[in-house]
């Protein structure tokens, strides 16, 4: 995470969202927003090891996401944008399409990450993209979310040309780089993902070959 | 430009030649789904944890040997008509707002003599490990089957815990980006095939709210509010909140007073 | 009845005879009721189930119906029923093909009661659910497949 | 022993029809814990119905049938207040029985 960047863009912000800022609809949590932070951020348990806690950490994004419902004004949503753009990262060979089966597998796993004591993932669990929460890929699987757009025949709509792959790399790699305070992750950001995973992933959208567009 | 454009237009042609079938597909499923959950609804295992919690509600128990008969869920001592659905609520012997799973809790401690600790060790069950607690609520929450969910959080302190906990619901953080907003805060949408309710609506958060309690098909056990929120935060990848704390009882406040008007129809049951 | 199962148990050595016995055909599960039928819960295939259960390969029948939805939100709780309109049922059995053990449940039913149970069993993954029935002392059989889908935020 | 179960019984048109919830875990034997070890199998092996002193309905189940069983089916017979008693037996050797009048 660029946080130097994010800082100084934060700055921004803060002298900006004046000038923007909705009227109608006021920050969440009102007044009390602080009392809130304060209150959530206390509410964990003590023996949540320090490692984990850094989860709670909110980059300009996030916390610019927050205090506008995830529908800033145009003109901090660019912003947003820009700073997104400048985070994403490619593969050292630059190979920006891998192999659809890995992709496949990957889209389908949605575990990974779960810390807690209730219910952990263990050590070594798959992260998975977990594509199917949000969206429709591969005909076969009936069980796919709505959240984000159907994707069913992204390669056989949209073609697999160099700009179709970048711009499938990219929305994975940031998600917000394309539009501000979307529901989707920014994998690649995050380390979630691999970029060599985000490339299977790709694959599995663009490659003629995959269910995505063949069933 | 234009080119790409053309694309996009193909490409949306393409796109609703395809729809129709699409859409057969899936009011195909939606119809299994929904004879899935019909089948399901008439012998609801959260049944069993009502009867339960009926007998733990009136055994006498603890160190002071007495039951929670005069226990007052913010309706009076002992009245459990409608108290789940007024809930969370302030009460003035606590100074606190609290919501129903640590009124009950305060109650085991205050006129059973249990310690808070005791009480709240197995406050989720574990599989050949019950835990009372989702009985008792499974039962208390039945006695407002029915009813309005009623929490206008009139109370400064009421206010105040629903303002926050409309903060934490928006609030992002963590490596997938999450909030409660990203799956909750939109009409019409589904996660796999589990439809999300707009909990910022009052159709929305009363849809949600007015089946909990609910037993979970997945875990095989009732599901109290507290350990619904506390797995949502598991699922956005986050640390655990403690059991009973005011960032869950904040949420639990703000969801109520959006669902404020449902008619409750619980326990429910749930993939 | 009662007689036959003990002299079979004293003269035998458990389970293993048992199964022996009821592939045979000489026992049927009705008549071992105060023993759970061990072989047949412990066979793995659908063939070695029906084996157990004496079943051999029973015919299919257009009169007995597997009821439950195509698809199952969770595979933990899979919404099952038998109903059939064979004259003189005794035995009602439901099997599910892919399981680790194939036979989820026996039903032995006297006269009087209808051929027509319901209840709920785990599916590990998406497979045909079979039912199983005798009538007039012959096996009768009917299948449906229920799809088990992932759900929720988890996957 | 066990908790109770939730036994309910309506006779109509001369058909009583008996639906049964039991609460019981029904472990497979084939889960591990969060340690990795095997969690020993623990299910109900047989149920039975019983409308007075007559059986109505055996099973055998085995470990595939669900966490907290459910069972429903119909027998001819059986009039308002007439006793129903079902019973059940786990792998442990566990039992319980519990009775309803039929509605």
């Amino acid at each position: 995470m660029n946080f130097k960047f994010g800082l100084f863009f934060g700055l921004t912000v803060a002298f900006a969202a004046p000038a923007f800022a909705q009227k109608a609809l006021e920050a969440p949590g009102g007044k009390y927003a602080k009392d809130a932070e304060q209150v959530f951020r206390s509410s964990f348990r003590d023996d949540n090891p320090k490692y984990w806690m850094s989860r709670l950490a909110q980059d300009e994004t996030m916390k610019t996401c927050g205090q506008y419902r995830d529908n800033p004004p145009r003109k901090i949503g660019e912003k947003l944008e820009k700073l997104n753009a400048a985070t994403i990262r490619y593969p050292v060979e630059g190979k920006l399409i891998g192999d659809w089966k890995e992709g496949e597998k990957l889209a389908a796993v949605g575990t990974g990450g779960h810390i807690g004591f209730i219910q952990p993932d263990p050590a070594g669990k798959l992260r998975g993209g977990n594509c199917y929460a949000c969206h429709q890929l591969a005909k076969k699987e009936v069980a796919y979310g709505t959240i984000g757009p159907s994707l069913q025949h992204f390669g056989k709509i949209r073609g697999n040309s160099d700009e179709i792959i970048k711009y499938a790399y990219d929305k994975i790699y940031n998600s917000n780089a394309f539009s501000a305070c979307t529901n989707m992750p920014r994998f690649g950001l995050h380390n979630w993902l691999t970029p060599e995973q985000i490339t299977h992933i790709v694959a599995f959208l663009v490659d003629p070959e995959s269910p995505v567009n063949k069933d | 430009m234009i080119r790409r454009l053309m694309k996009t237009l193909v490409g949306a042609a393409v796109f609703a030649a395809f729809a129709g079938g699409v859409a057969a597909q899936d009011s195909k499923v939606a119809d299994e789904i929904a004879k899935y959950r019909e089948a399901l609804a008439d012998g609801n295992p959260a049944d069993l944890f009502e009867l339960k919690g009926e007998g733990l509600w009136t055994e006498k128990r603890g160190p002071k040997n007495a039951s929670l008969e005069q226990c007052d869920l913010g309706q009076g001592p002992g009245k459990l008509e409608g108290a789940y659905a007024a809930l969370p609520k302030y009460f003035k012997d606590t100074g606190k707002v609290m919501d129903v799973e640590s009124r009950l809790v305060h109650c085991m401690v205050t006129l059973q003599g249990f310690t808070q600790a005791e009480v709240t060790k197995q406050w989720y069950s574990k599989p050949g490990k019950d835990s009372d607690i989702e009985a008792l609520v499974t039962y208390i929450g039945a006695k407002s089957n029915g009813m309005k969910i009623n929490v206008p959080a009139t109370h400064p302190e009421e206010a105040k815990m629903a303002k926050m906990g409309e903060y934490i619901f928006y609030r992002r953080s963590g490596p997938q980006d999450f909030s409660c907003a990203i799956c909750h805060g939109q009409e019409g949408k589904r996660i796999r095939l589990q439809e999300l309710g707009n909990l910022t609506t009052q159709d929305g958060a009363g849809f949600a709210m007015k089946t909990w309690p609910s037993y979970r098909v997945s875990q095989g056990t009732v599901w109290t509010m507290q350990r619904r929120l506390i797995d949502c935060m598991r699922q956005a990848r986050w640390p655990e909140p403690n059991y009973l704390a005011d960032s869950i009882i904040a949420l639990e406040t703000f969801l109520q007073k959006t669902a404020t008007g449902t008619v409750m129809e619980t326990p429910g049951i749930k993939r | 009845m009662n007689n036959q199962r003990r002299t079979v148990l004293k003269s035998g050595s458990g389970a293993a005879l048992l199964g022996m016995l009821a592939a045979a055909g000489i026992i049927t599960p009705g008549m071992a009721l105060a023993d759970w039928n061990k072989s047949a819960f412990d066979a793995k295939s659908m063939a070695d189930t029906l084996k157990a259960l004496g079943a051999g390969s029973p015919a299919d029948s257009k009169d007995v119906q597997v009821t439950g939805p195509d698809i199952a939100e969770n595979g933990a709780v899979v919404p099952v029923g038998v109903s059939a309109s064979l004259p003189n049922i005794s035995m009602v059995a439901i099997l599910i093909e892919k399981n680790p053990n194939a036979l989820a449940a026996t039903f032995v039913l006297p006269e009087g009661t209808e051929a027509n149970v319901q209840t709920r069993v785990k599916m590990g993954q998406t497979s045909n659910i079979y039912a199983l029935v005798k009538s007039d002392g012959k096996f009768f059989m009917a299948t449906k497949e229920i799809k088990v889908t992932l759900g929720g935020c988890g996957g | 022993m066990g908790n109770p179960m939730k036994i309910r019984a309506a006779n109509k048109d001369g058909v009583t029809e008996v639906k049964v919830l039991v609460s019981h875990e029904m472990e497979t034997g084939q889960r591990k814990d969060s340690a990795g070890a095997v969690v020993p199998a623990w299910f109900i092996t047989e149920l039975t119905a019983k409308h007075g002193d007559k059986t109505v309905l055996s099973c055998e189940f085995g470990p595939s049938v669900s966490k907290n069983p459910y069972l429903a089916f119909k027998f001819k017979g059986g009039a308002k207040g007439d006793k129903i008693t079902v019973s059940w037996k786990d792998n442990k050797g566990d039992t319980r029985s519990d009775e309803v009048a039929i509605a």
